[in-house]
């Protein structure tokens, strides 16, 4: 293995995959909810274009790319241009701390599935997916018009305030798994032989819950609500922009679903790990497991989006300060106890 | 660079067909009713007809992101400059189909409030009759303006951008 | 219409009640179809109105509708507006006409009866008939820049500018 | 820096504002002070246009008026005509008429709770509304052609007889529905962010209502028992033995189930009509050249937004000289304003929804 194959070719190869697997997830995602809505819904959704309506997400991308480019005059400038890239880039970079499977030995080196290993990459990716709030909130103050400034606002309040359960419920993981890493939280679940899932799940619910919220998607889509705010903070925006907030948000849904596989449901564990009898499903790889448990969280969105009517802006907030919050702290205060007396 | 456009060259067509192709399955049409024509355009949305089948369920509220302004009901004077301004307001590769006799024509109000025809303000690209027209006419109308795109050269125009104000 | 009997005298008490109470004002009164219509002078509309409302019970304005007579025969006014009354226990019916001269105006019935208030717009922006006393009185359908008044006779059906 | 409140214009093109309504809202950050609408984007001159029509080329005009209920139009003016006229309908017509117009509430309502459920974040209520309304739509088709804008009743009686198998296929369809709809009740009656965004919010009350001239659905939901079809019945509809739902408060809520009820109620309606079909003629003997004596008549019925009044004067000729309608939603809307103050903006939506409105019916 010569170094620079070791060095340069392994990691730019592992960069274009950590890049594509987000996006190929994306453009599955967008025919996925796009086909599952429309069964829920008594319709076919789309199956003419492609096979079974699967060159669709292809087709609405290359429309978008030759569509003209607008900016309102009174827009602000900067701000317009770079809301659409802050949103896309913050989502993708986090999945390069997010572990796809296990290391892989291929002869002499090990392969392993993620690009970094840090002891803190919990936080990270945290940190990276609150900073795409900046993205929505210059895509809704730059417009300079009234429907993407209360998109802009309301979605400054919500994902701020669904912030604190989300951190309160990650710290309670990382207590379990005494770490921030999230590879480290991985193996300590399969050394443990039971998923935090299942062992806090007030933790998981409340996680869930504020997860949905944090990607502006329903029953939470308040910021782009259709039937109120026209098109909430991308109203102003057109061709390839709106295309990146399309995508950024399919983009953090991935993310989000994958850090509940990740922390809650043992990331690339064949399920069951403490029951021998299933041990045969260890050969199928980790990272096929993954993909599945990654898969039925994505379908759990789109079947909400189908079900529930949009909360309203003053119920919204309600429920996270007056349920969320207090129930996440309760849920802390139990599993340090637990700690504590163990 | 300009009489190559005229030979069509192998590469631009591919390109041509292409680009097309995708506008053509991504119509996504605009979601403003103003009439009778509205009520049947969201029946041929809906399940029985489902219009999703092309990839054209994803009405936008927004005239940035919308394709097709589909003007279904009938234009009075009050409302043409607020028509003429969504209609400028959408990107460029846009079509405008008149759904319905009152966009088309006036239809049965030849009255002192009513634009007589919606091709007095902005430029139609396909007419479907009917007051109001069938979700089948409707579909009929979308393949019509499917195959009016396919027949278009968009690279022609990025290529040559005032080829369309000469012509 | 099983309503005929028990009707009349319900509106029988309510004519006599308003000619006593309103001697010049009433014009005329007669059963037409069983509903009874009084014609009255426009001056008196506002307190027979708050009368009809507050004592006899006619709760509701069901619709008020301007007829244009322009040379038709006689009458003192071009336009004559109707009030069409309800009283809803009972389902008693009133018919309340007044003529008014063009450009002339008559009292409004915003202040008895809030549901007055598009009515009587929608009466000026097609008729040009004015309601004194009314809150905001300006055009209701037409832009506020269009002059004339469409569902007059004199008006032609597709517009002074040919409908552009 | 001192907070101001600012005005938002929601309209006239807008996702939820079902057609062009323009609405100018005094909005406070999220709070309503006061929403102002504006009128006049579909003002077609319905009535300039009928005073130079003869007495029958007027009805399919009255379809394009409330076009999502096209046949309680035509019954409100054709019963106008008759009362003016003097014509006799005879009995069979009668009932057929019932049972076009109660069709035509089943497939008003199930249009509103569609579009209702939408407003509020609902989508797939509004797909389940619809496929259930298309099956109504396949009997207008059956009946006479059309799907919409149905021209179904004309002066004198109906377009053509309800042969037997389109009886039994409207059983069929009677029979469909209810289970249609108890998907769009499980999805919504009980669902607590629906009940939350419904639930005392746009609360009017009965003497409020009736002192803004509210009819129709939104009056009974506020509790005052005002129901054309009982207190001044029309077209036999006093043989029908049917309850008038009434909701306790007022609120969206109250509204929504009161619609959903009157559903059940048309339902039964329709059977008992199509049970009691009496034989015999269709339709009255008009003359073609319909000439009235002058004179004027104004009669009401209960269409599915609320009370629909004609006025029509005659004077003489073919032609009407006048014909006033009487708009249900022109009068409802007048309410909004009274009951979006100190509402959050988002309810503004719900509200809207909640009274049903057409704009081809109130702009005319």
């Amino acid at each position: 293995m010569t170094p620079f194959v070791a060095d340069v070719l392994i990691p730019v190869g592992k960069i274009v995959a950590v890049i594509l697997y987000p996006m190929i997830m994306v453009v599955v995602m967008i025919w996925l909810e796009r086909r599952v809505v429309a069964l829920m819904q008594l319709r076919l959704g789309p199956n003419r274009v492609g096979f079974q309506g699967l060159a669709q997400p292809v087709a609405d991308a290359v429309k978008l790319f030759f569509k003209e480019d607008i900016r309102p005059r009174q827009a602000d400038r900067l701000l317009f241009n770079i809301a659409p890239v802050l949103v896309m880039f913050t989502s993708l970079l986090a999945f390069a701390f997010m572990p796809l499977g296990e290391p892989v030995r291929i002869g002499a080196y090990t392969l392993t599935l993620w690009i970094a290993e840090s002891p803190v990459g919990l936080l990270i990716v945290l940190g990276l997916s609150s900073i795409s709030v900046f993205g929505v909130i210059f895509g809704g103050w730059a417009a300079n018009s009234k429907y993407p400034l209360m998109g802009a606002l309301r979605s400054v309040v919500q994902v701020l305030s669904y912030e604190i359960p989300l951190g309160l419920t990650v710290l309670t993981v990382a207590f379990a798994a005494r770490s921030m890493d999230l590879v480290e939280i991985v193996r300590r679940q399969e050394s443990s032989g039971v998923w935090y899932g299942f062992l806090m799940p007030v933790s998981f619910v409340v996680f869930w819950i504020s997860a949905v919220a944090e990607t502006n998607r329903a029953p939470f889509d308040l910021p782009e609500a259709e039937s109120e705010l026209v098109a909430g903070y991308h109203t102003e925006y057109s061709g390839m922009k709106f295309a990146y907030f399309y995508m950024a948000e399919y983009a953090h849904m991935v993310l989000v679903s994958s850090l509940v596989v990740n922390l809650f449901f043992g990331g690339w564990l064949a399920p069951f790990p403490s029951v021998p009898a299933l041990d045969f499903l260890e050969v199928v790889p980790g990272f096929v497991w993954y993909l599945v448990k990654i898969m039925f969280f994505l379908y759990l969105y789109v079947w909400i989006r189908a079900t529930f009517p949009r909360y309203r802006f003053d119920s919204l907030i309600r429920l996270v300060w007056k349920w969320l919050i207090p129930l996440a702290l309760l849920n802390f205060l139990v599993v340090a106890l637990v700690r504590y007396l163990r | 660079m300009s009489e190559a456009l005229e030979r069509s060259p192998f590469l631009l067509t591919k390109a041509d067909a292409f680009i097309t192709w995708a506008q053509k399955n991504s119509l996504w049409p605009f979601g403003s009713g103003l009439a009778c024509c509205a009520i049947e355009m969201i029946a041929t949305a809906a399940a029985r007809y489902d219009i999703a089948r092309f990839g054209m369920e994803l009405f936008r509220a927004s005239p940035r992101q919308a394709d097709l302004f589909i003007v279904a009901g009938t234009v009075t004077n009050k409302m043409a400059p607020v028509l003429r301004r969504l209609w400028d307001q959408m990107p460029d590769p846009k079509w405008a189909m008149a759904m319905g006799n009152c966009a088309i024509g006036g239809g049965p109000f030849p009255t002192y409030s009513v634009l007589q025809g919606v091709d007095r303000i902005i430029p139609v690209d396909v007419y479907v009759a009917g007051c109001p027209p069938t979700p089948q006419g409707l579909i009929h109308g979308l393949m019509t303006l499917q195959e009016k795109i396919a027949r278009s050269h968009p690279t022609k125009e990025i290529l040559d951008p005032d080829a369309r104000r000469r012509s | 219409m099983p309503e005929d009997a028990a009707d009349r005298t319900g509106l029988d008490g309510i004519l006599e009640a308003l000619t006593g109470r309103f001697p010049g004002a009433v014009l005329a009164g007669a059963f037409e179809r069983n509903e009874l219509s009084v014609r009255l002078a426009k001056e008196s509309l506002a307190s027979v109105l708050r009368f009809l409302k507050d004592e006899a019970g006619f709760n509701a304005l069901e619709d008020i509708a301007v007829f244009d007579n322009l040379g038709a025969a006689g009458g003192d006014g071009r336009f004559t507006v109707v009030y069409r009354l309800c009283r809803f226990p009972g389902a008693l019916r009133l018919r309340l006409a007044a003529d008014v001269a063009e450009g002339a105006s008559l009292p409004s019935a915003v202040p008895v009866y809030r549901s007055a208030d598009w009515a009587a717009r929608e009466a000026f922006d097609m008729f040009g008939v004015l309601f004194d006393g009314h809150p905001d009185l300006r055009r209701i359908y037409m832009p506020d820049d269009f002059e004339g008044h469409p569902l007059r006779k004199d008006f032609p059906l597709a517009g002074r500018n040919g409908g552009a | 820096m001192e907070l101001r409140e600012y005005d938002l214009n929601m309209g006239p093109q807008h996702p939820s504002t079902h057609g062009v309504l323009r609405l100018k809202l005094a909005v406070d950050n999220e709070v309503v002070l006061g929403v102002e609408p504006v009128l006049g984007y579909l003002h077609r001159g319905m009535e300039k246009l009928w005073e130079s029509l003869t007495y029958h080329q007027v009805v399919p005009l009255t379809d394009r008026l409330d076009y999502l209920a096209s046949l309680s139009n035509n019954l409100g003016y054709c019963l106008t005509v008759e009362k003016l006229a003097g014509i006799e309908v005879p009995g069979r017509a009668r009932y057929i008429r019932v049972v076009l117009a109660e069709l035509q509430r089943l497939a008003s309502h199930l249009a509103w709770v569609g579009f209702m459920a939408n407003d509020i974040g609902a989508m797939s209520v509004l797909l389940y509304a619809f496929e259930a309304r298309e099956d109504v739509l396949d009997i207008f088709e059956e009946y006479c052609g059309a799907r919409l804008t149905l021209h179904g009743i004309r002066i004198g009686g109906a377009v053509r007889d309800l042969d037997a198998p389109l009886v039994a296929r409207i059983r069929a369809v009677l029979g469909k529905v209810p289970d249609r709809l108890d998907d769009v009740r499980a999805l919504l009656d009980e669902n607590r962010i629906w009940k939350e965004r419904t639930v005392g919010v746009g609360r009017l009350s009965g003497a409020d209502a009736v002192a803004h001239g509210l009819t129709g659905p939104a009056l009974r939901a506020s509790g005052v028992p005002w129901d054309m079809r009982k207190d001044i019945p029309y077209s036999s509809y006093d043989d029908f033995d049917f309850e008038v739902p009434l909701g306790a408060n007022g609120d969206v809520y109250d509204r929504y189930l009161v619609r959903l009820g009157e559903i059940g109620q048309s339902i039964r309606i329709v059977r008992q009509a199509l049970d009691g079909l009496p034989d015999g003629e269709f339709a009255a003997k008009v003359p073609r050249v319909l000439k009235i004596a002058p004179g004027e008549a104004f009669h009401t019925i209960e269409a599915p937004k609320g009370v629909l009044g004609f006025t029509v004067r005659s004077n003489g000729t073919d032609k009407p000289e006048r014909v006033k309608m009487r708009s249900p939603s022109f009068i409802n809307l007048q309410a909004l304003d009274a009951m979006c103050r100190g509402y959050m903006f988002s309810d503004v939506i719900g509200i809207l929804g909640s009274l049903d409105i057409v704009l081809g019916e109130i702009d005319k």
